[in-house]
């Protein structure tokens, strides 16, 4: 059987026909009790369960999915990854997982291709250049690589975009992180599934958690549709219903669920080669190494758990991706599709300890999960293993909405609430 | 395009709606509301999959309403104005 | 020659309009109605395109929306549009065609050469490799050679796309048999009825099947139903794909037309939908099945009947169901030597005419290079063959159904997934019903409208010979030699869903990822269920445990342009217009976008220095009189019995004390307590109250005061009216102000006793009635008077006029940004932000006093709202002769050898009137700093600055009253 | 700086604009006195003479003086003459605005008149609503019919926006009917 992926074994297994590869991860029955066991198999979750393996020695874990693994947001997303934040406690957690993102590779020996083609933020009056220049300054003395780019700058990395003085949101300049760029979604899921599996993880698919197991006011494990697996520390990611599991463990999240589309116009040639964020018309496009324009859309309007787009947010996103790329109008949508997130108030994760003991939390990413996958995973593992925060947590406990402590990056970049 | 009933004006099409928050999360008044309470009114959410009770704005005419919908199929199933909606 | 033109016979062309287009450099003739895979099959062009990834010449497949493998870029005299299906395309004359994913073009592409290579590169083979020493050393590389089509970067738009809403009793989608029948008899039980179909004609197979409907040829009848729909009224729309279904049965139309205009979106909400969208047709599993030349069979009858083209001179037709035979003997009759390879051994249709029938065989392979050249078949026979023509049986167009949320049912007879448990609101007829017999078609129409209504007109009949069903399931086996390929546009192999279930990659979601199967522009019409066949044949599963994939919209892919519509340039995000725009206009103004209002920021005329402009107007501001149109500024009129307690409730500072004729400044808080918004509230009797509130505010506040009434004081408490476009609010601020206004004798007293500083008076301007607010936002004497919007241009004119005695000076907004900050007054969302509470500004009054509720106030006192190390808003000076400070630049401090932000510049300017750069800022703990100089970055650059109070400008406030 | 003016249509000459497609004509009206009139709208109706029930979307407005239906308990009251009725609170139980120039007015007219309303809301016009405040085109309007022609209430800081949007809806229209 061949396990490690190269060129080399690329080749010797094209000599004999692909046979020889061993499955990416083993889907063995779940055990009645494990060390640890970690809900949730999308990006967050598997994550949680490599680094669990890998940081603290601790392999005697169960992944439980609901269905497939990756199936849910992580494989739903536009694959950007950058750091580009405003608060320091922001910085710090983004940054993690982008630098873990930078060797995640080599890793996890599994390309999971993190395309660094940097991404820009664009300007579209005065006021929004004075935004982004407090953006940048607050990155570059929290020491993430940004700067501000002139119009010539932009036109430089976009060519495509409507430099027109008369376009309705005319380009005055933005921000750049060179850094940024995208990740490929699936391989992300798959690499982690595939090194947490080698290091000794139980990935049990189709194993829905029906409720939690509760004893002297801790949680002790989950009743699920494959039994009741038991273990003293329990970790859930599970972005998008997050809410639904915590009343089943008996407590509230400040979270609301809404679908977050996305979409994909038919593959073409390189036309796009960053990441392009445009706050005024919501457009947030690259173009994936198959050639399609991957569009991120806004969220959508009405909490929902329906996995489907609809219609007025499309048509507005895409208004918007026209009007920054009017030549694109002669492309094509291909397909369209939903995700569901967690929306909290201030836009920033929650990690921590929930108000059951023994069950820890990481939820609340927003739009933007699929970018602090590693760093999730690092601080939900660490949790796990330690029972205390990591210090890059710590400020994204769920403590901080009594306290008032909420860290809004919206807010942080001018946005009056 | 969801449809939505607005108590007053009947059918619309969902973008002449805002959403309003959950029906149900009464305001405490006064400063010795203790801080859990009150995190608890501003952020925290029951947010159902699937029977929901919500509070929903018609921005067209103004009028705020009680509205129970799934969540999952998107199936409306009540609205009622908000002043004549028990513990709204 | 193979393909040719038969030289009669063709439905949808039109012998007498010849026309030519471009395909790969050579010119292809055709006739009107020819699609440009029609014209391109009978001038005999047999490889139209490559594949995605290993660059195989693929030839056409099909004659709908199906194609996996005939897609162009066209251009020329139509509009340019990459990866465009040139089975759907109408070909026109003018029109240049280039094969997608080729260079220099289909039939010599200089990357085949990457087939080669494809045993080492086999389904997803980029995760295992190019890890060594850097992705990003080979991605470029990668990047180059994916993706088909070309963008053409200099396309010009041809304007909006329409969209247009409709709303119908019943729409029914696809205008074959079954979907004719269902229209006629929505429409003869008295409903408004929606036909669409994608084609250019009605009639669906029946286009190309033999049929007889009520005693009358197919051709006759579809015209005849159709003529009489759209007599009745009914919408017939042809060219039109229903793409999606969305919540609460509305559906999503794409309409293409033929005159150069873009296509047109269709919204409809339908009380009923009928789904009637037939069924497509998959290849059979056999090695090399993918060569330019192996088409489908009904496709070949399509081109046959429709087009007059026979695809070839020796042909195999190859089947496993009852569907091919018609086609065999079609093709034979029209010339061809024509062989029928059956898979089954028993249970046949009657033996085709014309054609030699080889019955329980099996294609194991073709061969050929850029077509093919012959087959092999399971016992070894080889036959030569110019053209293989196969059935691998029907797959229902569930699609839409699927989107509709209706769950499949898997029908073993059948081979298939049919619509299983009925869906609200939807209903299905024809071959998406599992019908194949026409007169099943038809009871299946029936039954689809059954619910609808009781029907006048009778169902119709089918009079002639029927189709039979019979089938015996034919996936690919594991195992099996060579390349069998099942989804030709993807290059993906039954070796490529072997390699995914050996590693794990056995669910549909995880095969559809792993190996791209259907992620094509096509979606899998052809290769979705044979992946899923050969994935539970290998892992012994049966079909519906592997799953169905997931449809979602749009069926096929959609004009960007379509979604947009008029949604773009002036029409996205309109701003609002002042009352006075074109006055201003007449008077040099150079405008900007504030708050959603174009507005004018100075008045030096386009070629003007905007900042020595906007300096002289700050400066001449404070001199002598200044004048300035305010009218955006929002006035909202809240009313009724408890509109004092009211508003008492929505601010933060007290606001029932307020004396009517009297104003007050005051904040709005978030319950987040964050400041949301500032302004003055009028009180104009006691039961009448205006809220002016920021200009990008109306709609947020009018919302919210709203929300309050209904949620918390009750529908007749008070009332809430938004009558700010109903007045124009002309500003006159400066020494000189009072002098001005004396001079246009509004009539009223303007003495400081009757009138003091936080005051309303009401006037007259000739007819008019006026209304003057003594505020100020400049920190000089000012009145704000208002007047009916569309009478306010006299009233500008004689204050422009009485000016000019006075050296008065028209400002535009940047000129009084200046001259607030020099007052330190803030502009809510620029000098605050989403984390600032009103006491950061410094005013604490209320938080520490009020005994009564409000907004936001339990906010005001959690464990961060009361830490002293919050941003605080101040002033900053900057060192005798520096420049001022950039906004957005921060304050830093260094602890434990890191920098870290202490806050940032809000606001700063060059003050004219005090001679030196002015900054606004929140810095940390900065109300108990003043005086402390501090350093700044901007940009990497180090700056200083002291932080001072943020008044910066008469701090004892006597130019308000001078 | 770019001076904005030059890419934002200028704001029409009110009194002659036009747009004019074969079925369709569209033109402002000026000279309608207008008010918001909300509370206990009887009582309105015994002070002010005019009916209490106002028409609601599509509906059918008669005569020179009439309401439109705005909320469950507002009303838009349009008259030819000015009404002698004070704005601001009467004890009575009702609150009056005067919007008069707060509000454009456009009237359209012509068979393809339904061709606008197809393009301007999703609402369906023959199915009718309680009350005449709807999106048109994306603004918050007030639509009702007057005769035989319809009439739309707009802000009228987006009147300029409306108006090129209705000439782009009615190049549409036109080119549809050629087509």
């Amino acid at each position: 059987m061949t396990r490690r992926y190269s060129a080399l074994s690329l080749f010797k297994e094209g000599l004999a026909g692909q046979k020889g590869w061993e499955p990416a991860w083993r889907s063995p029955e779940p055990k009645k009790t494990y060390d640890a066991i970690v809900i949730g198999g999308g990006g967050h979750g598997l994550a949680t369960a490599y680094y669990l393996a890998k940081n603290h020695g601790i392999t005697n874990v169960a992944l439980l999915e609901k269905g497939w693994i990756g199936g849910g947001n992580t494989g739903r997303n536009t694959t950007v990854v950058r750091s580009n934040y405003y608060y320091p406690e922001s910085v710090a957690i983004y940054d993690l997982a982008h630098r873990l993102y930078e060797g995640l590779s080599a890793d996890l020996n599994y390309n999971v291709m993190l395309s660094q083609r940097g991404m820009v933020f664009l300007a579209h009056s005065i006021n929004e250049m004075e935004i982004t220049a407090r953006t940048v300054n607050a990155m570059q003395i929290n020491g993430i690589d940004a700067e501000i780019f002139s119009v010539d700058d932009v036109r430089r990395v976009a060519p495509m975009l409507n430099f027109s003085p008369n376009a309705r949101f005319p380009i005055l300049g933005g921000g750049w992180q060179g850094r940024a760029g995208t990740a490929r979604h699936d391989a992300v899921a798959w690499g982690y599934a595939r090194g947490a599996s080698r290091l000794g993880v139980d990935i049990i698919q189709n194993c829905e958690i029906t409720d939690f197991i509760i004893e002297g006011g801790r949680c002790r494990g989950v009743h699920t549709t494959r039994g009741s697996i038991r273990a003293d520390r329990i970790g859930m990611a599970v972005a998008g219903h997050s809410s639904v599991l915590a009343a089943k463990a008996g407590f509230r999240l400040p979270v609301n669920s809404y679908a977050l589309q996305a979409c994909v116009s038919e593959p073409v040639k390189p036309i796009l080669d960053t990441v392009v964020l445009s706050p005024g018309t919501g457009v947030y496009v690259s173009q994936s190494d198959k050639g399609e324009i991957v569009i991120g859309g806004a969220l959508d309007r009405i909490p929902s758990y329906g996995q489907r787009g609809n219609l007025p947010v499309l048509e507005g996103v895409i208004a918007g991706l026209l009007e920054m790329f009017p030549t694109f109008a002669q492309l094509k949508l291909m397909r369209q599709w939903a995700g569901i997130v967690d929306v909290v108030p201030d836009s920033s994760p929650i990690i921590g300890e929930s108000p059951l003991p023994n069950l820890f939390i990481n939820c609340g990413w927003g739009t933007g999960g699929f970018k602090a996958i590693p760093a999730g995973g690092t601080l939900l593992a660490h949790l796990l293993a330690t029972g205390k925060h990591h210090d890059i947590s710590r400020p994204f406990d769920l403590d901080r909405f009594a306290f008032g402590r909420l860290l809004d990056e919206a807010a942080g970049s001018g946005i009056a609430h | 395009m969801q449809l939505f009933t607005c108590p007053f004006c009947g059918p619309r099409d969902e973008t002449e709606f805002h959403f309003g928050g959950e029906s149900g999360n009464l305001r405490p008044d006064g400063t010795d509301v203790t801080a859990d309470r009150w995190a608890s009114y501003l952020y925290m959410r029951d947010n159902p999959k699937g029977a929901a009770r919500e509070i929903w704005v018609h921005m067209n005419c103004g009028e705020f309403f009680v509205m129970e919908r799934d969540t999952v199929n998107h199936k409306v199933e009540t609205s009622i104005a908000l002043d004549s909606a028990e513990h709204a | 020659m193979t393909a040719s033109r038969l030289s009669s016979g063709g439905s949808a062309i039109d012998r007498s309009r010849p026309i030519s287009f471009n395909f790969d450099g050579r010119t292809v003739q055709g006739f009107e109605g020819d699609t440009i895979a029609s014209a391109l099959l009978a001038a005999d062009v047999a490889v139209v395109g490559r594949s995605f990834k290993y660059h195989r010449p693929r030839g056409i497949w099909g004659a709908g929306v199906e194609e996996p493998n005939a897609l162009v870029d066209v251009a020329g005299s139509v509009r340019a549009t990459p990866n465009t299906r040139a089975t759907t395309e109408p070909a026109r004359s003018g029109l240049v065609a280039k094969s997608v994913n080729a260079s220099p073009n289909a039939a010599a592409d200089r990357n085949a050469f990457i087939d080669r290579f494809s045993r080492f590169i086999p389904a997803a083979f980029y995760y295992k490799t190019f890890m060594w020493p850097d992705w990003h050393l080979f991605e470029p590389r990668i990047r180059a050679v994916a993706g088909l089509g070309k963008v053409d970067p200099d396309w010009k738009s041809p304007g909006p796309a329409d969209q247009i809403n409709r709303h119908c009793d019943v729409l029914v989608v696809g205008a074959g048999p079954a979907g004719l029948a269902a229209a006629k008899l929505a429409a003869g039980a008295g409903k408004s009825v929606i036909l669409v179909d994608d084609q250019p004609l009605p009639g669906g197979s029946l286009l190309h099947r033999d049929a007889e409907i009520d005693g009358k040829p197919a051709a006759a009848w579809i015209d005849e139903t159709a003529a009489e729909l759209k007599g009745a009224g009914h919408l017939v729309l042809s060219s039109t794909t229903a793409f999606g279904i969305y919540d609460h049965n509305l559906i999503a139309l794409n309409q293409r037309h033929n005159d150069g205009r873009p296509d047109t979106l269709w919204r409809v909400r339908s009380r009923q939908i009928v789904l009637a969208t037939g069924a497509i047709e998959r290849p059979l599993p056999f090695a090399n099945n993918d060569l330019p030349g192996i088409m489908s069979a009904d496709a070949a009858l399509a081109y046959l009947r429709r087009y007059a083209v026979l695809v070839g001179r020796r042909i195999v037709v190859a089947t496993n169901n009852d569907s091919a035979y018609e086609v065999a003997v079609a093709l034979a009759t029209a010339g061809a030597d024509v062989t029928l390879v059956e898979i089954r051994k028993n249970a046949l249709p009657a033996a085709p005419s014309g054609v030699k029938l080889l019955a329980g065989r099996t294609l194991v392979s073709a061969r050929g290079g850029m077509r093919v050249e012959g087959v092999t078949l399971d016992d070894g026979t080889s036959l030569a063959a110019d053209s293989v023509v196969v059935s691998g049986d029907w797959t229902p167009t569930v699609h839409l159904f699927c989107q509709a949320r209706g769950k499949l049912a898997w029908d073993e007879t059948r081979a298939a997934f049919l619509p299983g448990d009925p869906v609200e609101g939807i209903s299905v007829a024809g071959a998406l019903s599992g019908a194949v017999a026409l007169s099943d078609v038809f009871s299946s129409a029936a039954k689809a409208t059954s619910a609808i209504g009781e029907t006048k007109t009778k169902a119709p009949r089918s009079t002639g010979a029927e189709a039979t069903g019979g089938v015996l399931a034919a996936w690919p086996i594991p195992g099996a030699k060579g390349r069998v390929w099942i989804d030709y546009q993807n290059d993906v192999t039954a070796k490529d869903v072997e390699l995914a279930a050996r590693e794990n990659f056995v669910s549909v979601e995880h095969l559809k990822r792993y190996t791209t199967l259907g992620m094509a522009t096509d979606q899998g019409k052809t290769s979705n269920l044979v992946g899923l066949a050969l994935m539970a044949n290998i892992t012994g599963r049966t079909v519906p445990e592997v799953g169905t994939t997931t449809y979602r919209p749009p069926f096929t892919p959609v004009p960007l342009a379509s979604f947009s519509g008029a949604l773009g340039g002036e029409l996205m995000s309109p701003v609002r217009r002042l009352p006075l725009e074109n006055v201003h206009r007449a008077n040099r103004a150079v405008f900007q976008e504030y708050g959603g209002w174009l507005r004018p920021a100075h008045y030096g005329g386009a070629g003007a220095d905007a900042d020595r402009t906007i300096q002289d107007e700050a400066r001449r501001a404070r001199q002598s009189v200044a004048l300035f149109d305010g009218s955006t500024l929002g006035k909202i009129e809240v009313m009724g019995p408890k509109a004092a307690e009211f508003v008492d409730f929505i601010y933060y500072n007290t606001m029932s004390t307020l004396k009517p004729g009297r104003c007050r400044y005051g904040f709005m808080l978030s319950e987040n307590g964050v400041v949301f918004d500032d302004g003055i509230l009028v009180r104009l009797d006691e039961n009448r109250f205006v809220v002016s509130c920021s200009t990008s505010h109306v709609a947020s506040v009018h919302a919210r005061l709203e929300e309050w009434r209904q949620d918390r004081f009750g529908r007749g408490a008070v009332y809430i009216h938004n009558a700010t476009s109903e007045m124009a609010t002309l500003t006159v601020s400066g020494p000189n102000s009072k002098k001005l206004l004396e001079a246009l004798d509004l009539g009223l007293s303007l003495d400081d006793a009757d009138l003091p500083h936080m005051a309303i008076g009401e006037g007259r301007f000739g007819e008019d009635a006026v209304r003057i607010a003594r505020v100020s936002f400049t920190g000089d004497r000012s009145y704000e008077v208002s007047i009916r919007a569309d009478r306010a241009e006299p009233l500008w004119a004689r204050m422009q006029e009485t000016g000019k005695a006075l050296d008065a000076v028209t400002i535009g907004l940047e000129a009084l940004m200046i001259l607030r900050a020099e007052k330190g007054y803030i502009v809510i969302g620029k000098d605050t932000d989403g984390t600032t509470l009103p006491h950061d500004l410094g005013v604490d009054g209320p938080r520490t006093k009020r005994k009564n509720e409000y907004v936001g106030r339990r906010s005001l006192f959690t464990d961060v709202a009361v830490q002293d190390s919050r941003l605080q808003f101040v002033g900053l000076t900057v060192a005798e002769g520096e420049p001022p400070l950039a906004t957005g630049t921060h304050a830093i401090a260094k602890s434990g050898g890191k920098l870290r932000s202490q806050g940032f510049v809000t606001s700063s300017y060059h003050s004219p009137t005090l001679g030196r750069p002015i900054a606004l800022a929140l810095i940390e703990r900065g109300a108990s700093r003043h005086g402390e100089t501090i350093d700044l970055q901007h940009l990497g650059m180090l700056r200083h600055a002291t932080i001072t109070g943020p008044c910066a400008f008469d701090p004892s406030g006597e130019r308000l009253n001078a | 700086m770019r001076n904005l003016a030059e890419k934002w249509a200028v704001v029409p000459d009110w009194q002659t604009a036009a747009i004019e497609v074969p079925g369709l004509a569209i033109r402002s009206l000026a000279g309608l006195s207008q008010y918001l009139v909300s509370g206990k709208l009887d009582a309105w109706s015994k002070a002010s003479g005019v009916s209490a029930l106002g028409v609601g979307a599509f509906g059918k407005a008669e005569g020179d003086c009439y309401a439109a239906q705005v909320a469950r308990d507002r009303m838009l009251v349009v008259s030819a003459t000015p009404l002698g009725i004070e704005p601001g609170w009467h004890d009575a139980g009702f609150g009056v605005t005067v919007v008069s120039a707060g509000l454009q007015v456009f009237e359209a007219e012509g068979s393809a008149t339904a061709e606008l309303i197809a393009r301007a809301t999703t609402l369906d016009s023959s199915a009718g609503s309680a009350s005449a405040a709807l999106s048109f085109a994306g603004a918050n309007a007030v639509v009702y019919r007057h005769g035989d022609r319809l009439r739309i209430h707009v802000d009228r800081g987006l009147a300029t926006y409306l108006w090129t949007w209705m000439e782009t809806a009615a190049r549409n229209i036109a080119a549809t009917a050629k087509g």
